[in-house]
Protein backbone atom coordinates (compact mmCIF):
# COMPACT_ATOMS: atom_id res chain seq x y z
CA UNK A 1 0.00 0.00 0.00
CA UNK A 2 1.43 3.36 -1.00
CA UNK A 3 1.20 6.42 0.77
CA UNK A 4 3.00 8.47 -1.58
CA UNK A 5 0.55 10.98 -3.73
CA UNK A 6 0.59 9.60 -8.16
CA UNK A 7 2.58 12.37 -9.17
CA UNK A 8 5.14 11.87 -6.93
CA UNK A 9 7.47 10.52 -10.02
CA UNK A 10 6.90 13.34 -12.03
CA UNK A 11 8.13 15.93 -9.81
CA UNK A 12 11.87 16.33 -11.50
CA UNK A 13 12.40 13.97 -14.22
CA UNK A 14 16.48 15.11 -14.14
CA UNK A 15 18.56 15.57 -16.67
CA UNK A 16 18.75 12.92 -19.75
CA UNK A 17 21.40 10.71 -19.72
CA UNK A 18 22.23 7.74 -21.97
CA UNK A 19 25.37 5.61 -23.01
CA UNK A 20 24.37 3.67 -25.95
CA UNK A 21 25.07 1.82 -29.41
CA UNK A 22 22.45 3.32 -31.07
CA UNK A 23 23.75 5.98 -33.76
CA UNK A 24 22.81 9.53 -32.11
CA UNK A 25 20.20 11.70 -33.50
CA UNK A 26 20.71 15.13 -32.86
CA UNK A 27 17.33 16.27 -32.83
CA UNK A 28 16.31 14.08 -30.60
CA UNK A 29 18.90 14.87 -27.89
CA UNK A 30 17.66 18.52 -28.82
CA UNK A 31 13.69 18.08 -28.03
CA UNK A 32 15.26 17.14 -24.67
CA UNK A 33 15.78 20.50 -23.51
CA UNK A 34 14.06 23.83 -24.59
CA UNK A 35 11.34 25.60 -21.93
CA UNK A 36 9.21 28.53 -22.54
CA UNK A 37 11.14 30.47 -20.15
CA UNK A 38 14.56 29.80 -21.76
CA UNK A 39 15.94 32.21 -24.35
CA UNK A 40 18.97 29.84 -25.22
CA UNK A 41 19.35 26.15 -26.69
CA UNK A 42 22.81 25.15 -27.23
CA UNK A 43 23.66 21.45 -28.71
CA UNK A 44 27.12 20.03 -29.05
CA UNK A 45 27.72 17.26 -31.07
CA UNK A 46 31.43 15.61 -30.90
CA UNK A 47 32.19 13.84 -34.86
CA UNK A 48 34.91 11.31 -35.38
CA UNK A 49 37.71 13.21 -37.56
CA UNK A 50 39.54 11.75 -40.51
CA UNK A 51 42.94 13.12 -38.43
CA UNK A 52 44.82 12.46 -35.15
CA UNK A 53 48.21 13.71 -34.09
CA UNK A 54 49.02 13.62 -37.77
CA UNK A 55 48.24 10.22 -38.97
CA UNK A 56 45.03 9.69 -41.34
CA UNK A 57 42.26 7.88 -39.39
CA UNK A 58 39.49 5.33 -40.81
CA UNK A 59 37.26 4.76 -38.40
CA UNK A 60 37.06 4.22 -34.46
CA UNK A 61 35.81 2.01 -31.70
CA UNK A 62 34.52 3.05 -27.91
CA UNK A 63 34.33 0.63 -25.31
CA UNK A 64 32.97 1.97 -21.81
CA UNK A 65 33.45 0.58 -18.08
CA UNK A 66 29.41 0.50 -18.57
CA UNK A 67 28.30 0.75 -14.85
CA UNK A 68 30.80 2.95 -13.84
CA UNK A 69 30.46 5.49 -17.32
CA UNK A 70 26.84 5.60 -16.36
CA UNK A 71 27.14 6.45 -13.05
CA UNK A 72 29.66 9.13 -13.26
CA UNK A 73 27.80 10.42 -16.19
CA UNK A 74 24.80 10.74 -14.55
CA UNK A 75 26.31 12.57 -11.61
CA UNK A 76 27.89 15.18 -13.78
CA UNK A 77 24.96 16.03 -15.86
CA UNK A 78 23.36 16.44 -12.08
CA UNK A 79 25.90 18.36 -11.13
CA UNK A 80 25.83 20.56 -14.13
CA UNK A 81 21.95 21.09 -13.38
CA UNK A 82 22.81 21.84 -9.52
CA UNK A 83 24.88 24.63 -11.37
CA UNK A 84 22.63 26.01 -14.12
CA UNK A 85 19.29 25.94 -11.59
CA UNK A 86 17.09 23.50 -13.82
CA UNK A 87 17.31 20.23 -15.28
CA UNK A 88 17.59 20.54 -18.79
CA UNK A 89 20.01 19.12 -19.53
CA UNK A 90 20.55 16.26 -22.00
CA UNK A 91 23.56 14.01 -22.86
CA UNK A 92 24.05 10.68 -24.90
CA UNK A 93 27.42 8.83 -25.76
CA UNK A 94 27.51 6.25 -28.28
CA UNK A 95 29.71 2.90 -28.40
CA UNK A 96 30.77 1.05 -30.72
CA UNK A 97 32.25 0.78 -34.14
CA UNK A 98 31.83 4.34 -35.77
CA UNK A 99 33.17 5.79 -39.05
CA UNK A 100 34.65 9.07 -39.78
CA UNK A 101 31.78 11.94 -39.64
CA UNK A 102 29.48 9.94 -37.16
CA UNK A 103 28.48 11.65 -33.86
CA UNK A 104 30.16 10.28 -31.02
CA UNK A 105 28.93 12.20 -28.43
CA UNK A 106 25.92 14.92 -28.03
CA UNK A 107 25.19 17.97 -25.40
CA UNK A 108 22.23 19.71 -25.69
CA UNK A 109 21.26 22.66 -22.84
CA UNK A 110 18.55 25.35 -23.31
CA UNK A 111 18.84 28.43 -19.98
CA UNK A 112 17.26 31.58 -19.96
CA UNK A 113 20.02 33.51 -21.19
CA UNK A 114 22.97 32.19 -23.47
CA UNK A 115 26.12 32.50 -21.56
CA UNK A 116 24.88 29.85 -19.04
CA UNK A 117 24.36 27.64 -22.12
CA UNK A 118 27.50 27.94 -23.14
CA UNK A 119 29.25 27.44 -19.81
CA UNK A 120 27.63 24.63 -18.97
CA UNK A 121 27.85 22.50 -22.20
CA UNK A 122 31.22 23.90 -22.38
CA UNK A 123 31.96 22.38 -18.93
CA UNK A 124 30.39 19.58 -18.79
CA UNK A 125 32.27 18.11 -22.07
CA UNK A 126 35.41 19.32 -20.20
CA UNK A 127 34.38 16.82 -17.31
CA UNK A 128 33.17 14.24 -19.90
CA UNK A 129 36.35 13.96 -20.85
CA UNK A 130 37.95 13.89 -17.67
CA UNK A 131 36.08 11.57 -16.02
CA UNK A 132 33.87 9.27 -17.77
CA UNK A 133 35.66 5.98 -18.19
CA UNK A 134 35.31 5.25 -22.17
CA UNK A 135 37.92 4.90 -24.43
CA UNK A 136 38.62 4.91 -28.07
CA UNK A 137 40.29 2.26 -30.35
CA UNK A 138 41.30 4.45 -33.32
CA UNK A 139 42.18 2.53 -36.75
CA UNK A 140 44.35 4.13 -38.84
CA UNK A 141 44.90 4.19 -43.06
CA UNK A 142 47.98 2.30 -42.46
CA UNK A 143 45.93 -0.43 -41.30
CA UNK A 144 47.75 -0.02 -37.54
CA UNK A 145 45.00 0.69 -34.62
CA UNK A 146 46.03 1.68 -31.17
CA UNK A 147 44.12 3.11 -28.17
CA UNK A 148 43.60 6.82 -27.20
CA UNK A 149 45.03 7.31 -23.64
CA UNK A 150 44.18 11.06 -22.12
CA UNK A 151 43.40 14.11 -24.35
CA UNK A 152 46.16 16.16 -25.69
CA UNK A 153 44.10 19.48 -26.53
CA UNK B 1 32.46 -15.68 -0.63
CA UNK B 2 35.87 -14.21 -0.23
CA UNK B 3 37.02 -13.14 -3.35
CA UNK B 4 37.45 -9.82 -4.94
CA UNK B 5 36.87 -9.46 -8.97
CA UNK B 6 39.72 -7.17 -11.02
CA UNK B 7 38.50 -5.95 -14.10
CA UNK B 8 41.18 -4.26 -17.10
CA UNK B 9 39.89 -2.08 -19.21
CA UNK B 10 40.83 -1.30 -22.95
CA UNK B 11 44.44 -1.42 -23.10
CA UNK B 12 44.79 -3.40 -19.63
CA UNK B 13 42.82 -5.91 -20.63
CA UNK B 14 44.97 -6.09 -23.60
CA UNK B 15 48.36 -6.25 -21.56
CA UNK B 16 47.11 -8.81 -19.36
CA UNK B 17 45.22 -10.30 -21.92
CA UNK B 18 42.38 -11.09 -20.23
CA UNK B 19 39.70 -8.91 -18.78
CA UNK B 20 38.61 -10.26 -15.51
CA UNK B 21 39.89 -12.72 -12.99
CA UNK B 22 39.24 -13.11 -9.32
CA UNK B 23 41.97 -12.97 -6.50
CA UNK B 24 40.96 -14.76 -2.72
CA UNK B 25 41.27 -12.14 -0.44
CA UNK B 26 40.38 -13.27 3.70
CA UNK B 27 40.63 -9.66 4.50
CA UNK B 28 40.64 -5.85 4.11
CA UNK B 29 43.72 -4.98 2.75
CA UNK B 30 44.86 -1.23 0.59
CA UNK B 31 43.91 -0.44 -2.89
CA UNK B 32 47.86 -0.31 -3.55
CA UNK B 33 48.46 -4.03 -1.51
CA UNK B 34 45.80 -5.27 -3.72
CA UNK B 35 46.90 -3.97 -6.72
CA UNK B 36 50.94 -5.58 -6.26
CA UNK B 37 48.98 -8.80 -5.50
CA UNK B 38 47.45 -8.70 -9.34
CA UNK B 39 50.89 -7.75 -10.48
CA UNK B 40 52.89 -10.47 -8.78
CA UNK B 41 50.68 -12.94 -10.92
CA UNK B 42 53.12 -13.39 -13.75
CA UNK B 43 54.84 -11.55 -16.27
CA UNK B 44 51.40 -10.16 -18.17
CA UNK B 45 49.94 -8.63 -14.43
CA UNK B 46 53.63 -6.92 -14.09
CA UNK B 47 53.47 -4.60 -16.88
CA UNK B 48 50.00 -3.00 -15.52
CA UNK B 49 51.43 0.28 -14.04
CA UNK B 50 52.12 0.18 -10.02
CA UNK B 51 49.98 3.37 -9.63
CA UNK B 52 46.91 2.57 -12.07
CA UNK B 53 44.07 4.45 -11.49
CA UNK B 54 41.55 1.87 -10.07
CA UNK B 55 38.08 2.16 -9.31
CA UNK B 56 36.53 0.12 -6.10
CA UNK B 57 32.87 -0.66 -6.90
CA UNK B 58 32.57 1.96 -9.59
CA UNK B 59 34.10 4.75 -7.74
CA UNK B 60 37.54 6.05 -7.68
CA UNK B 61 39.78 5.25 -4.83
CA UNK B 62 43.02 6.15 -3.57
CA UNK B 63 45.64 4.23 -2.69
CA UNK B 64 44.17 3.88 0.86
CA UNK B 65 40.90 2.73 0.29
CA UNK B 66 40.02 -0.83 1.49
CA UNK B 67 39.41 -3.63 -0.89
CA UNK B 68 37.29 -6.64 0.96
CA UNK B 69 35.44 -10.03 -0.41
CA UNK B 70 32.86 -8.92 -2.34
CA UNK B 71 34.20 -5.67 -4.10
CA UNK B 72 34.89 -5.39 -7.57
CA UNK B 73 38.02 -3.52 -8.39
CA UNK B 74 38.36 -2.14 -12.02
CA UNK B 75 42.16 -0.87 -13.61
CA UNK B 76 40.93 2.29 -15.50
CA UNK B 77 43.60 3.69 -18.10
CA UNK B 78 43.53 7.52 -18.35
CA UNK B 79 40.37 7.81 -20.36
CA UNK B 80 39.19 9.63 -23.88
CA UNK B 81 35.59 9.50 -24.14
CA UNK B 82 33.96 12.50 -25.96
CA UNK C 1 34.90 35.03 -73.35
CA UNK C 2 36.22 33.90 -69.92
CA UNK C 3 39.58 32.36 -69.16
CA UNK C 4 38.35 31.37 -65.50
CA UNK C 5 38.71 27.72 -65.08
CA UNK C 6 35.33 26.62 -64.33
CA UNK C 7 35.87 25.20 -61.10
CA UNK C 8 36.73 28.76 -59.83
CA UNK C 9 33.43 29.66 -58.52
CA UNK C 10 33.38 26.58 -56.11
CA UNK C 11 36.70 27.51 -54.45
CA UNK C 12 35.30 28.53 -51.31
CA UNK C 13 31.25 29.11 -50.93
CA UNK C 14 32.00 31.54 -47.62
CA UNK C 15 29.86 31.24 -44.24
CA UNK C 16 26.06 30.85 -45.47
CA UNK C 17 24.19 33.78 -44.15
CA UNK C 18 20.41 34.75 -43.94
CA UNK C 19 17.84 37.08 -42.18
CA UNK C 20 14.38 35.93 -43.25
CA UNK C 21 10.51 36.10 -42.65
CA UNK C 22 10.70 32.11 -43.02
CA UNK C 23 10.80 30.01 -39.46
CA UNK C 24 13.91 28.93 -38.98
CA UNK C 25 14.42 24.92 -39.31
CA UNK C 26 17.39 23.74 -36.91
CA UNK C 27 18.64 20.79 -39.03
CA UNK C 28 18.98 22.61 -42.11
CA UNK C 29 21.20 25.24 -40.06
CA UNK C 30 23.22 22.76 -38.63
CA UNK C 31 23.08 20.64 -42.41
CA UNK C 32 25.28 23.78 -43.48
CA UNK C 33 28.55 22.69 -41.60
CA UNK C 34 30.58 20.13 -40.76
CA UNK C 35 33.57 18.50 -42.38
CA UNK C 36 35.43 14.68 -42.08
CA UNK C 37 38.56 16.99 -40.68
CA UNK C 38 36.21 18.07 -37.81
CA UNK C 39 35.67 16.73 -34.43
CA UNK C 40 32.93 19.23 -33.36
CA UNK C 41 30.02 20.49 -33.98
CA UNK C 42 28.03 23.52 -32.50
CA UNK C 43 24.56 24.83 -32.71
CA UNK C 44 23.50 27.67 -31.07
CA UNK C 45 19.66 28.71 -30.87
CA UNK C 46 17.93 31.82 -29.53
CA UNK C 47 14.20 31.36 -28.95
CA UNK C 48 11.68 34.08 -27.95
CA UNK C 49 11.00 33.93 -23.79
CA UNK C 50 8.26 34.23 -21.56
CA UNK C 51 9.99 36.89 -19.99
CA UNK C 52 11.95 39.81 -20.52
CA UNK C 53 12.73 42.37 -17.02
CA UNK C 54 9.98 40.89 -14.99
CA UNK C 55 7.29 41.07 -17.63
CA UNK C 56 5.04 38.26 -18.90
CA UNK C 57 5.83 38.30 -22.30
CA UNK C 58 3.26 36.88 -25.37
CA UNK C 59 5.28 37.34 -28.09
CA UNK C 60 7.67 39.85 -30.30
CA UNK C 61 8.08 41.44 -33.81
CA UNK C 62 11.65 41.70 -35.14
CA UNK C 63 12.43 44.21 -37.73
CA UNK C 64 15.59 45.18 -39.79
CA UNK C 65 17.46 47.98 -41.43
CA UNK C 66 17.24 44.92 -44.41
CA UNK C 67 20.20 46.20 -46.39
CA UNK C 68 22.92 46.70 -43.42
CA UNK C 69 21.55 44.21 -41.57
CA UNK C 70 22.71 41.66 -44.43
CA UNK C 71 25.90 43.45 -45.48
CA UNK C 72 26.86 43.82 -41.18
CA UNK C 73 25.98 40.07 -40.66
CA UNK C 74 27.98 38.56 -43.46
CA UNK C 75 31.11 41.03 -42.50
CA UNK C 76 30.92 39.50 -38.74
CA UNK C 77 30.39 36.11 -39.65
CA UNK C 78 33.64 36.50 -42.48
CA UNK C 79 35.70 38.39 -39.63
CA UNK C 80 34.62 34.82 -37.69
CA UNK C 81 35.90 32.34 -40.73
CA UNK C 82 39.02 34.05 -40.84
CA UNK C 83 39.61 33.38 -37.00
CA UNK C 84 38.37 30.20 -37.51
CA UNK C 85 40.52 29.06 -41.24
CA UNK C 86 37.76 27.46 -42.43
CA UNK C 87 34.25 28.95 -44.12
CA UNK C 88 32.35 26.17 -42.08
CA UNK C 89 30.14 28.91 -40.27
CA UNK C 90 26.35 29.28 -40.65
CA UNK C 91 24.13 31.88 -39.57
CA UNK C 92 20.29 32.78 -39.81
CA UNK C 93 18.13 35.54 -38.26
CA UNK C 94 14.71 35.29 -38.37
CA UNK C 95 11.86 38.88 -38.50
CA UNK C 96 8.40 39.35 -38.40
CA UNK C 97 5.98 38.07 -35.97
CA UNK C 98 7.51 35.53 -33.27
CA UNK C 99 5.48 33.29 -30.82
CA UNK C 100 7.29 32.36 -27.76
CA UNK C 101 9.57 29.35 -28.06
CA UNK C 102 10.14 29.93 -31.69
CA UNK C 103 13.86 29.97 -32.54
CA UNK C 104 15.03 33.73 -33.50
CA UNK C 105 18.29 33.04 -34.41
CA UNK C 106 20.72 30.13 -35.07
CA UNK C 107 24.33 30.01 -35.65
CA UNK C 108 26.20 26.53 -36.78
CA UNK C 109 30.16 26.75 -36.25
CA UNK C 110 32.26 23.48 -37.30
CA UNK C 111 36.01 23.15 -36.29
CA UNK C 112 38.60 20.37 -35.78
CA UNK C 113 38.44 20.39 -31.97
CA UNK C 114 35.60 21.93 -29.76
CA UNK C 115 37.13 24.97 -28.20
CA UNK C 116 37.30 27.20 -31.31
CA UNK C 117 33.90 26.01 -31.96
CA UNK C 118 32.55 27.39 -28.52
CA UNK C 119 34.65 30.28 -29.50
CA UNK C 120 33.36 31.32 -32.49
CA UNK C 121 30.00 30.87 -31.83
CA UNK C 122 30.01 32.99 -28.71
CA UNK C 123 32.07 35.74 -29.79
CA UNK C 124 29.70 35.83 -32.84
CA UNK C 125 26.62 35.70 -31.10
CA UNK C 126 27.98 38.69 -28.92
CA UNK C 127 29.12 40.89 -31.96
CA UNK C 128 25.76 40.32 -33.77
CA UNK C 129 23.38 41.64 -30.96
CA UNK C 130 26.39 44.68 -30.63
CA UNK C 131 26.22 45.40 -34.30
CA UNK C 132 23.73 43.94 -36.27
CA UNK C 133 20.75 46.77 -37.10
CA UNK C 134 17.80 44.51 -36.10
CA UNK C 135 15.26 45.02 -33.25
CA UNK C 136 12.88 43.91 -30.71
CA UNK C 137 9.11 44.76 -30.33
CA UNK C 138 7.82 43.45 -27.45
CA UNK C 139 4.03 42.52 -26.84
CA UNK C 140 3.56 42.19 -23.13
CA UNK C 141 0.50 40.24 -21.45
CA UNK C 142 -0.46 43.23 -19.78
CA UNK C 143 -1.80 44.65 -23.17
CA UNK C 144 1.49 46.83 -23.85
CA UNK C 145 4.31 46.67 -26.52
CA UNK C 146 7.25 48.09 -26.62
CA UNK C 147 10.61 48.52 -28.76
CA UNK C 148 13.79 46.83 -26.28
CA UNK C 149 17.38 48.44 -27.15
CA UNK C 150 20.53 47.35 -25.93
CA UNK C 151 21.19 44.31 -24.34
CA UNK C 152 20.91 44.41 -20.58
CA UNK C 153 22.94 40.85 -20.27
CA UNK D 1 19.76 65.10 -57.74
CA UNK D 2 21.01 66.56 -54.66
CA UNK D 3 18.70 65.07 -51.92
CA UNK D 4 19.28 63.51 -49.00
CA UNK D 5 17.45 60.46 -47.90
CA UNK D 6 16.95 60.19 -44.09
CA UNK D 7 15.49 56.91 -42.67
CA UNK D 8 13.98 56.35 -39.35
CA UNK D 9 14.44 52.51 -38.21
CA UNK D 10 12.31 50.99 -35.58
CA UNK D 11 11.47 53.55 -32.20
CA UNK D 12 13.11 56.33 -34.10
CA UNK D 13 10.13 55.97 -36.89
CA UNK D 14 7.71 56.02 -33.91
CA UNK D 15 9.17 58.88 -32.68
CA UNK D 16 9.51 60.98 -35.51
CA UNK D 17 5.90 59.34 -37.11
CA UNK D 18 7.48 58.78 -40.94
CA UNK D 19 10.48 55.79 -41.84
CA UNK D 20 11.58 58.51 -44.32
CA UNK D 21 12.37 62.10 -45.28
CA UNK D 22 14.18 63.70 -48.36
CA UNK D 23 16.21 66.61 -47.33
CA UNK D 24 17.77 68.92 -50.33
CA UNK D 25 21.64 69.39 -49.73
CA UNK D 26 23.23 70.95 -52.39
CA UNK D 27 27.14 70.40 -50.96
CA UNK D 28 28.85 67.74 -48.55
CA UNK D 29 28.10 68.42 -45.27
CA UNK D 30 29.15 66.61 -41.42
CA UNK D 31 26.75 64.38 -40.14
CA UNK D 32 26.72 65.69 -36.99
CA UNK D 33 25.48 68.83 -38.75
CA UNK D 34 22.86 66.83 -41.35
CA UNK D 35 21.45 65.18 -38.09
CA UNK D 36 20.67 69.25 -36.62
CA UNK D 37 19.40 69.67 -40.24
CA UNK D 38 17.16 66.79 -39.47
CA UNK D 39 15.94 67.61 -35.60
CA UNK D 40 15.17 70.95 -36.64
CA UNK D 41 12.42 69.90 -39.38
CA UNK D 42 9.88 70.41 -36.30
CA UNK D 43 8.76 69.09 -33.07
CA UNK D 44 8.35 65.18 -33.69
CA UNK D 45 12.18 65.18 -35.28
CA UNK D 46 13.50 67.06 -32.61
CA UNK D 47 12.58 64.27 -30.65
CA UNK D 48 15.49 62.53 -32.10
CA UNK D 49 18.72 62.24 -30.09
CA UNK D 50 21.14 64.86 -31.16
CA UNK D 51 23.54 62.20 -30.57
CA UNK D 52 21.80 59.12 -32.49
CA UNK D 53 23.87 56.39 -33.91
CA UNK D 54 23.60 56.91 -38.10
CA UNK D 55 24.69 55.30 -40.60
CA UNK D 56 25.41 56.49 -43.89
CA UNK D 57 25.09 53.93 -46.96
CA UNK D 58 24.81 51.18 -45.22
CA UNK D 59 28.10 51.94 -42.52
CA UNK D 60 27.94 53.27 -39.45
CA UNK D 61 29.61 56.94 -39.21
CA UNK D 62 30.89 59.52 -36.99
CA UNK D 63 29.53 63.22 -36.43
CA UNK D 64 32.44 64.25 -39.07
CA UNK D 65 31.44 61.81 -41.89
CA UNK D 66 30.61 63.72 -44.70
CA UNK D 67 26.77 63.09 -46.17
CA UNK D 68 26.06 64.42 -49.97
CA UNK D 69 23.53 64.14 -52.20
CA UNK D 70 22.53 60.80 -53.28
CA UNK D 71 23.46 59.37 -50.35
CA UNK D 72 21.31 57.20 -47.35
CA UNK D 73 21.23 58.15 -44.03
CA UNK D 74 20.15 56.22 -41.32
CA UNK D 75 18.70 57.46 -37.63
CA UNK D 76 19.69 54.01 -35.44
CA UNK D 77 18.05 53.02 -32.09
CA UNK D 78 20.46 50.74 -30.03
CA UNK D 79 20.03 47.29 -31.60
CA UNK D 80 18.41 44.76 -30.06
CA UNK D 81 18.30 41.59 -32.09
CA UNK D 82 19.83 38.06 -31.25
Amino acid sequence: MSILPETEASVSAGPWVAISEEPIDPSVVLARVGDPADGAVLLFLGTVRNHAEGQHVDGLHYEAYLPMAEKVLRQLAEEMCARLGTDRIAVVHRLGTLEVGEVSVAVAVSSPHRTEAFATASTLMEELKRRVPIWKHERYESGRAAWVEGHPR
Amino acid sequence: MSAVRALFLARYRDLVGTDEVELRVDAPLPVREFVALVRARGEAFSRLPAAATVAVNHEVAGPYTFVGPGDEVAFLPPVSGG
